[in-house]
C-alpha cells in the first residue's frame, strides 16, 4: 500500500494536495503544529492510486508518495 | 522518509543555512508553476537529452519573480523589475544554445514590463515565459494590476477599478509569438505539457497562467484551486453560452516561422561566404 | 477640475497616523489633486492612501504602469493646472531621474517623495539614506533642487506641505527625501487651524497683468509666472536649451549659460529662504553631531546621553533640507570644535559637503554608518566613546 | 514616569493574528485619549511570516526620540518563533505574557516574570480564533493599569476594529483582564 510523506519543515497547510487528490485518499489532520499549520494526513491509503496529484500540485514540495516499488514490494 | 522529486532540482542547504520553505505564503499559486516548470524540465532531460546546464532561469521582480532568487539548482539571475524579458534578449544573443525560461508576473510583465513584453514576441526570440497571473500585485500588499478585472476593489482601488484589464495571451498572440498558450495551476498536466511544447519551440513561447493568491483574496488556498476549474473553460467552447463568465484555457497559436537567433545567423553565414571568397 | 472639498480635508486637531497617511493628508492640505504612482515596498502606503482619500476631496488618482509613467503624468498634470504628487523608493526614484531633469528644465511645480530603502539594486526593503546624493546629483544636466529630510510623522505632514509651497513659490520640483523608518512608525500627528496653515501657488501671468502676446514662459523674473494649459497663453513647455520666450532655434552658448545658470541661481542664491536647520546645545561645545531624518532622532537621544552620563560636552545639529545645502548657515553658527560625528544610514553622503563646508573648523570628520537600519543609541554613544577616549 | 522615562512593550506572533492592530489601538489609546505621547512601529513584509510579526509600543511622558524598543517592559508574546525571537531583547524583571497553548517550551523565568494566559482559549470562549489579540490586549492592559485609564484603552479599541466586531472584541478584552487579574498576584 502507497505511504504518504509529509515534511513539516516545508509543509504549509495549504491543503491544496486534500483538494486535488481524485480518491479522498489523504485528509487534513486535526491539530495545527508548532508553526499554526495544519498539516495532511493518511486517510485511507488503499484508495490511493498513485497518481502523485499531490506531489505535482505542491506549492512547497513538501509531500511525497512512496509506492510499494519504492518500497520494493 | 522520502523526498518530493522535484527537491533534486532545488538548493535545499547552502553554506549560509537552509533555503526553504519558499518564501511564498501558504497556498501560493506560484509555487505550484515552479513545480510544474521543473517536472517538465525534468521530463525533456529524460527524453530529449538536455543537460540541466542548458537551463536558465530568469525572473524580474514580484512573488512570481521571486522563485529564481536562490531557491533553484541551475543557473538564474533574478533580476529587474520588468526587465527579465530584455535581460533574456541579452543571454540569448551571447549564447543562443540556452534554453531560457523566463518566470514574470502579470504586474511585471504586463505593466512595468510591458514595452519589453511586446517587443521579446515581435522579435520571436527563441524563450519561454511563464506568465503567472494572479491578477494582482502579490509582493507589495494587494495592488492593483493590468489584469485586475473591472470593477474590482483592491488596495489602490478602494472603490472599485475602471479600467478594463489586459487579455495577455491576445497581447503575445498579436505581437508576433509563435506560441502561446494559457491554462492554470488548477490545470497542472496541462501546464506541464505546454512548458514542455514552449521549450521545444522555435521562438517565442508564452504561457500565462492564472494563479490564487489567497492572502489577498482572503480565500482559502483549496477554495480557490476549486474555483479555477470552475471560472475556465475550453478555448475551443469560449464562443458557447456555457463559456459565459469564464476565462478560456488552452493554446491560442502554434505556428512556425524563423526566429530572431536564426534569422541572424543568416547575416553571418553570408557574411562568412562573402570572406571565403576574398581568401 | 470636479469641486474642490477643501471641507474634507484632515480636520484641525490631534490624529494618531502612520508617517505614509500623514504625507498624503499634508499633499491634500496643500491642494494636491492629482496623484500617479507605482507600488513599491516601503512606498505603497502613502500611494494607497492617496487612493483612498483623493477621490473623497474631489481629486483624481491612477495607478501607472511604472514609475518613468508616474513621474511623466505629474509633468501633464502640473502644466494642465494641478498640484500633482508620487511616491516611490530607492529603485523607483532611480527611473524617475530623467523626468526630474526635465522638470528642472521646465521649471515645472512637482512633489516627490523617495521613501529610501538599502541599496544597490534590489538591496533590502528596510530603512536606508543612500540615495541623498542621488537626490542632488542624479539627474542629468545642471540646475539645483530642493530636498527635505523628515524625521517624524508631524514632519511628514508638515514638510509634504511645505514641499509643495516650496514647488510652486520657486516654479521647481520638490524631493522628499524620506526614509521607511519615518513613513511606517506611527505618532500623534497635529494639524493647526485652517487660517494657520499657509497655502502658496504658482504665479500666473494673469496675476501680473501679462497678457499672452506678451507672455515670456521663462521670462520677466527670476521665478518666471507660470501660464496654464487652457487659458489662452499658448505656452509651449520645452526641455531643450531655450530663449526666455521659450524659442529653441538660434541656440548660441552665452543663451544658453543664462538659461541654465538662472534656473541654478533661482535656488542657490536663495538658500537663506529655503533651507532649515535645528541646532542644540553649540554654547561651550567641544565636539558635533550632525545628522538628518530619522537618524537625528537616535542622535538627540545619543547626544543627551553623552552629556548627561558621559560629560562629553557634544553638541547637535540636524539638517532638515538637504539640498540646497546651507552651507553659509552652517558656517555662521559652528564654533571652533575638535571632531565633527556624521551618522548617516549610508557610508557617507551628507559627510562630504559637511566637510567641505566646516573643514576650517574642525580637526576631522568622523562617520558613523548603519546600513538597512536606524542606528541604536548605543552604535553612536560607544563609537563616540572610542573616537574620543 | 518622568519626563525622559520610557515604557516599552512589545507583542508579536504570527502574520495575521492581529498583533499589529492591538500595538495600532495602544498607541492611539495612549496617544489621542491617554494624553501621553507614544510611537507604534511594526515588522512587515518577509520579516513578519513565520511566527515572529511584531508590533511595539513606546510610551513617555516626555519627547520620544529613539522609536523602538530598546529593552522591553513587557513582551507578549503569541507563537513559539516569536517567543524565542525575543526572550533576549526585555528588561531584568520584565513581564513576559505567553499563551501556553501555542507556546511548549519556555526558559526558567530567572530574570523575568512570565505569565501563562489561556490567549486561544478565550478566543474560542467567544466565538472566534480572530479575538486572541483582543483578549492578549485584555491580559496586557491588567499589568498597565495605572498608566492608562480603562475607559480610554477600551475606547480606542472600538474606534479601530470592524464595528460588527465590537461587542466581542470587548468582551475577549474583558475575559483576558479578568483572567489575569484573578490569578496572579500584581506585585507594585
Amino acid at each position: 500500500m502507497n505511504k504518504l510523506h509529509v515534511n513539516p519543515a516545508y509543509c504549509k497547510g495549504c491543503l491544496i494536495c486534500v483538494e486535488a487528490c481524485p480518491t479522498k485518499a489523504i485528509t487534513p489532520c486535526k491539530s495545527i503544529n508548532a508553526k499554526g499549520y495544519t498539516l495532511p494526513e493518511e486517510d485511507d491509503m488503499r484508495r490511493c492510486t498513485g497518481c502523485m496529484l499531490c506531489e505535482t500540485v505542491c506549492p512547497d514540495f513538501a509531500i511525497a508518495i512512496e509506492t510499494d516499488e519504492d518500497q520494493g514490494g | 522518509m522520502k523526498k518530493h522529486p522535484m527537491l533534486k532540482y532545488l538548493k535545499e542547504e547552502a553554506p549560509a543555512g537552509p533555503r526553504l520553505p519558499l518564501i511564498m505564503c501558504p497556498g501560493c499559486g506560484a509555487g505550484q508553476v515552479l513545480n510544474y516548470a521543473l517536472h517538465a524540465v525534468d521530463t525533456l532531460i529524460r527524453e530529449d537529452g538536455l543537460r540541466k546546464e542548458d537551463f536558465v532561469f530568469i525572473s524580474g521582480v514580484g512573488c512570481s519573480s521571486r522563485l529564481a532568487s536562490h531557491y533553484l539548482n541551475f543557473d538564474s539571475g533574478w533580476t529587474l523589475h520588468g526587465r527579465a524579458l530584455a535581460v533574456a534578449t541579452g543571454a540569448l544573443l551571447a549564447n543562443p544554445g540556452l534554453k531560457v525560461i523566463v518566470l514574470t508576473g502579470d504586474g511585471d510583465a504586463a505593466a512595468i514590463g510591458g514595452n519589453h513584453f511586446i517587443h521579446a514576441c515581435r522579435r520571436n526570440l527563441n524563450m519561454t515565459i511563464l506568465c503567472i497571473n494572479n491578477g494582482l500585485y502579490g509582493m507589495t500588499g494587494g495592488q492593483v494590476a493590468p489584469t485586475t478585472p473591472i470593477g474590482r476593489t483592491t488596495t489602490t482601488t478602494p472603490y472599485g477599478n475602471v479600467e478594463e484589464e489586459f487579455d495577455l495571451c491576445r497581447l503575445a498572440q498579436t505581437a508576433g509569438a509563435a506560441y502561446v498558450a494559457r491554462w492554470s495551476t488548477a490545470h497542472p498536466h496541462q501546464t506541464i505539457k505546454t512548458i514542455i511544447k514552449g521549450i521545444r519551440k522555435k521562438g517565442t513561447a508564452f504561457v500565462e497562467i492564472l494563479s490564487q493568491c489567497p492572502v489577498h483574496l482572503k480565500t482559502a488556498p483549496a477554495e480557490m484551486f476549486r474555483d479555477l476549474k470552475k471560472n475556465t473553460v475550453p478555448l475551443k467552447k469560449a464562443g458557447k453560452s456555457e463559456a459565459k463568465g469564464r476565462i478560456p484555457v488552452g493554446v491560442f497559436c502554434d505556428i512556425d516561422k524563423p526566429d530572431w537567433v536564426t534569422r541572424y545567423q543568416e547575416i553571418i553565414g553570408r557574411l562568412e561566404r562573402v570572406e571565403s571568397t576574398h581568401e | 477640475m470636479s469641486p474642490n472639498r477643501t471641507d474634507l480635508i484632515l480636520p484641525p486637531g490631534a490624529h494618531y497616523l502612520q508617517g505614509s497617511q500623514a504625507c498624503a493628508e499634508g499633499a491634500i492640505t496643500a491642494g494636491c489633486r492629482v496623484y500617479a504612482g507605482y507600488p513599491i515596498t516601503p512606498a505603497t502606503e502613502i500611494m494607497e492612501h492617496a487612493a483612498h482619500r483623493l477621490p473623497q476631496v474631489g481629486g483624481r488618482f491612477i495607478q501607472m504602469e511604472d514609475e518613468i509613467g508616474s513621474a511623466s503624468a505629474l509633468l501633464g498634470a502640473s502644466w494642465a493646472g494641478a498640484k500633482a504628487m508620487t511616491a516611490t523608493s530607492s529603485p523607483g526614484f532611480s527611473l524617475m531621474q530623467e523626468v526630474i531633469s526635465f522638470a528642472i528644465m521646465t521649471e515645472t511645480p512637482l512633489v516627490i517623495v523617495d521613501v529610501q530603502r538599502p541599496g544597490p539594486g534590489q538591496g533590502y526593503i528596510t530603512t536606508s539614506q543612500e540615495d541623498v546624493m542621488q537626490a542632488r546629483w542624479g539627474h542629468h544636466g545642471e540646475g539645483s533642487i530642493i530636498a527635505l529630510s523628515p524625521a517624524s510623522v508631524q514632519d511628514m505632514f508638515d514638510f509634504t506641505l511645505e514641499a509643495f509651497n516650496l514647488s510652486e513659490r520657486w516654479r521647481t520640483p520638490v524631493l522628499l527625501m524620506a526614509e521607511e523608518t519615518v513613513a511606517h512608525m506611527r505618532e500623534r500627528l497635529v494639524v493647526p487651524s485652517r487660517d494657520e496653515i499657509q497655502i502658496v501657488n504658482r504665479t500666473r501671468p494673469k496675476d501680473l497683468g501679462i497678457a499672452p502676446e506678451s507672455y515670456l514662459p521663462y521670462g520677466h523674473a527670476e521665478v518666471p509666472p507660470m501660464a496654464v494649459w487652457g487659458e489662452g497663453y499658448a505656452v509651449n513647455h520645452v526641455s531643450l536649451v531655450h530663449h526666455t520666450d521659450g524659442n529653441v532655434t538660434r541656440y548660441n552658448s552665452s543663451v544658453h549659460l543664462e538659461n541654465v545658470s538662472r534656473i541654478h541661481r533661482k535656488i542657490e542664491d536663495h538658500v537663506d529662504e529655503i533651507a532649515r536647520i535645528e541646532t542644540r546645545w553649540l554654547e561651550g561645545c567641544r565636539h558635533l553631531l550632525v545628522c538628518y531624518g530619522s537618524v537625528s532622532r537616535t542622535g538627540v537621544e545619543a547626544v543627551l546621553e553623552a552629556r548627561e552620563q558621559r560629560n562629553i560636552p557634544l553638541a547637535f545639529i540636524r539638517l532638515k533640507t538637504l539640498w540646497p545645502f546651507p552651507e553659509r548657515q552652517l558656517r555662521a553658527i559652528v564654533p571652533e570644535v575638535d571632531t565633527i560625528f556624521v551618522p548617516e544610514m549610508n557610508l557617507g553622503m551628507m559627510k562630504h559637503p559637511i566637510t567641505e563646508a566646516l573643514r576650517d573648523r574642525c580637526r576631522r570628520v568622523v562617520s558613523i554608518p548603519s546600513l538597512g537600519s536606524l542606528h541604536s543609541p548605543e552604535l553612536i554613544l560607544d563609537r563616540i566613546c572610542e573616537e574620543l577616549a | 514616569m518622568n519626563r525622559n522615562q520610557r515604557f516599552e512593550i512589545r507583542i508579536a506572533g504570527f502574520g495575521g493574528q492581529g498583533v499589529v492592530t492591538i500595538g495600532k489601538i495602544l498607541g492611539i489609546a495612549f496617544s489621542i485619549h491617554g494624553g501621553r505621547n507614544s510611537v507604534n512601529t511594526q515588522s512587515y513584509g518577509p520579516e513578519s511570516r513565520g511566527g515572529a510579526c511584531r508590533s511595539e509600543v513606546v510610551v513617555s511622558d516626555g519627547e520620544i526620540n529613539y522609536p523602538y524598543v530598546r529593552k522591553a517592559d513587557v513582551l507578549v508574546a503569541l507563537s513559539q518563533v516569536a517567543l524565542d525571537t525575543y526572550l533576549e531583547d526585555v528588561k531584568v524583571g520584565a513581564i513576559i505574557i505567553i499563551d501556553p497553548q501555542a507556546i511548549k517550551n519556555v526558559p526558567a523565568p530567572e530574570r523575568f516574570r512570565l505569565y501563562p494566559v489561556p490567549t486561544l482559549a478565550i478566543a474560542h470562549e467567544i466565538g472566534d480564533v480572530k479575538y486572541q489579540n483582543t483578549a492578549a490586549l485584555g491580559a496586557l492592559y491588567a499589568f498597565i493599569a495605572e498608566m492608562i485609564r480603562e475607559f480610554d484603552l477600551v475606547q480606542a479599541l472600538r474606534e479601530n476594529v470592524p464595528i460588527a466586531t465590537v461587542d466581542r472584541n470587548v468582551a475577549a478584552f474583558e475575559k483576558g483582564k479578568k483572567f489575569v487579574q484573578s490569578t496572579f498576584v500584581l506585585e507594585k
